[in-house]
């Protein structure tokens, strides 16, 4: 039902909390499909490559380090310093892989699988 | 005839009748919970807890641990009753306006269970004074609504080898947590929370709140205190995230263990008793907020 | 000078200024919120409540409910305040012990918000006199421990044509929803549980339950009260489960639209304006349970 | 991580509430793997038919009813009775696909998918 998903592609689900939403459109949620694989850094030498479906040996199941590229390449409207630092976010943003904090998952290398939900969010002062 | 009177009488805990008659009754709906039976009600009644704030977190939390019969509770909160607060201070009353926040709720944890132990006290926690406020406390709980408050309870927290139980609210969102405790199985609030993001500090005078968002996140602190002093806590570290008119309404993350980067309980640490060296005023407030985005 | 006195002599709600400026201070953190406002606040502040069970679930949903501003609030229990349940109906006190639990309430309240008007009933609900007792109330608040009263309610709020907020608690678990309303776009009560499952029908008195169980549940309840009264409730209908100790403490679950079977709203419908007719005493009551397993 | 799932079964996590765990072995939470693919009833007499994994042209997508068949098999241990009725479940029990009512989702007719989330609940009283 979210449409347009190919054999060849994983469907994640992306929500956002505690005012990181407004550097994405204002959206709090959003879907986001990804190809299963992705040219590994050194099979390309294009520091932007445009990950292909394909199943070379020299591609990676998709992992956190190439969904946040693909973030802030399609869905992130704001500045890009708000919300990343180098591959990853910037300290102080909470990573969540399926309701569990990323360092439990292997943060930047984790795998992701289809249909794994991935939370962004800040914490909160008040009371 | 009062409850105390009879307290003085019969004399705290004597082994062959360790609760009072009244307490039996008062107590007897929560003690045939599994897990919970007279020593549970006993570990309750023998422990000092120290709350920080009475104002919207504070209420339920004081409410449910005085309700629960927690023995000893000091409270903390420098300021008084306004009438701006009861929407969500549902402990104060109208009458109360202007009294000590601190002092009122105490009075109403008395009137509702007159066989626990309310401390009040109106002087406000400092890095200089913190480690000595909280020194006899076994559980720190942090209702309060500022960032400099939170990074300072933690470290004391840290300091004193005992758990944290830490919870905030704003507008329609919550969030609260167990951090920080003697096994070091649990991170603290700063392995979590390293840096604060500028904007995320908003505080309810500016943005307001709703009274049941302060009331959930609340009620479900005073449940983690319990189950801490029971000993039936959550075997894996939790960090609940409350979000009014969301699907989920409560978010329940597994947090990650300690981070040994800490400055304040990783092996390299920084941050030692002289909480007065920690700089919290810079830590908290040089940070520059976006304009555009709050953040 | 009391409040009410205040309000007596500027008259209520003149056109120019339609909350007093006391009102003003006293909301003010929760008008600042999105989607609530002027116009929210006197939507509560017109609002007339019915709110049965003043226990363990009614105590925090009459307290945020008085806290919030909602203008008139009938208040049902026929039972009296109980030192065994002081350690979940946190809204009562020692002192009041024997009072009749809707009255005592009620003092907290006013006491709470003066500017807000509670009305206590101390007679039973029956299906003889819900209708006529429920009739001015535009929600109905279920915060009872019985599944005859649970049932007798939902099917009163079907034929008033009014949303109930239903919640329940016992042990380490809770849950509430809202279930029927005007459009008919939700499901009533009896829609979901069409049935009672023998042994699932345990009462607090006998299984025990813990008091902030009652708490976050009445919370919740309360929280859905006003957005109800705002007029932005959840757009599907959501069913909370809550179970203190688990991951996650709260599941919400999305509901299912009104069965074309149900007895009470459905097309083929049975049940009709008289309640006495429907026979809940054999409907609650003749349920076998199994020994072995408590269903 | 869950061990011994085959490429031709889908992982299904099965939860109780208000008392129903009791007639499965007192465990709230249980992981069963099923078979992606079960055989039609027309091409099968048999009326306990044992699935197979293999996609034969008579065979369907796993379905609710499928699971429930399965576990009133594998692992529910108490009298049958108090959980099932028919191919069905007892009224009074509340069941939910992936925290949706399943009379939303299809009830006996839906397709299970890899990761789905079951969970079966009784209603309570107190309060
Ligand atoms: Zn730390
Ligand atoms: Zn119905």
């Amino acid at each position: 039902k979210a449409g347009g998903k190919g054999e060849d592609e994983l469907e994640i689900r992306i929500e956002f909390g505690g005012g990181l939403h407004l550097l994405f459109s204002q959206q709090p949620r959003h879907t986001v499909h990804l190809p299963r694989h992705t040219p590994s850094p050194a099979a390309s030498s294009d520091p932007s490559p445009e990950p292909t479906a394909s199943e070379a040996a020299d591609n990676h199941p998709a992992t956190m380090r190439d969904l946040i590229r693909h973030m802030k390449r399609t869905i992130l409207s704001e500045r890009e310093e708000m919300f990343g630092e180098g591959d990853g976010v910037r300290p102080g943003i909470l990573v969540l892989i399926n309701d569990a904090d990323w360092e439990l998952e292997g943060e930047l290398e984790y795998e992701l699988k289809d249909r794994d939900e991935v939370v962004f969010i800040s914490t909160l002062h008040g009371g | 005839m009062s409850a105390q009177n009879d307290n003085a009488e019969a004399g705290p805990s004597s082994p062959h009748r360790p609760l009072k008659l009244e307490e039996y009754e008062r107590y007897g709906r929560q003690m045939i919970l599994p897990g919970w039976g007279l020593p549970g009600q006993l570990k309750l009644k023998a422990a000092r807890i120290a709350v920080v704030g009475a104002g919207g977190l504070g209420c339920p939390v004081l409410q449910y641990l005085a309700g629960a019969g927690v023995g000893t509770i000091d409270i903390f909160d420098h300021d008084t009753v306004s009438a701006s607060n009861l929407h969500r201070q549902v402990l104060h009353t109208t009458e109360r306006v202007g009294m000590n926040k601190a002092e009122s709720a105490a009075a109403a944890m008395t009137a509702l269970n007159p066989f626990i132990t309310p401390h009040p006290h109106s002087e406000p926690i400092t890095p200089n004074n913190a480690l000595a406020l909280l020194r006899a406390a076994e559980i720190i709980v942090d209702c309060t609504d500022r960032p400099l408050t939170r990074y300072l309870l933690s470290d004391a927290s840290v300091r004193l080898g005992v758990p944290l139980v830490s919870g905030a609210a704003i507008s329609s969102a919550g969030q609260w947590a167990v951090y920080d405790d003697k096994g070091k199985r649990r991170a603290c609030y700063r392995c979590i929370w390293p840096q604060i993001i500028p904007g995320s500090s908003g505080r309810c005078e500016d943005v307001g709140v709703w009274g049941v968002v302060t009331g959930m996140a609340g009620t479900g602190m005073a449940g983690e205190v319990i189950k801490l002093i029971l000993g039936n806590e959550d075997q894996q570290p939790l960090l609940h995230l409350l979000h009014l008119g969301q699907n989920p309404l409560i978010r329940t993350i597994r947090l990650k263990p300690p981070s040994p980067k800490c400055i304040a309980c990783g092996p390299n640490a920084t941050i030692t008793d002289d909480l007065d060296a920690v700089g919290y005023e810079a830590f908290c407030g040089g940070v520059e907020v976006d304009e555009e985005t709050g953040m």
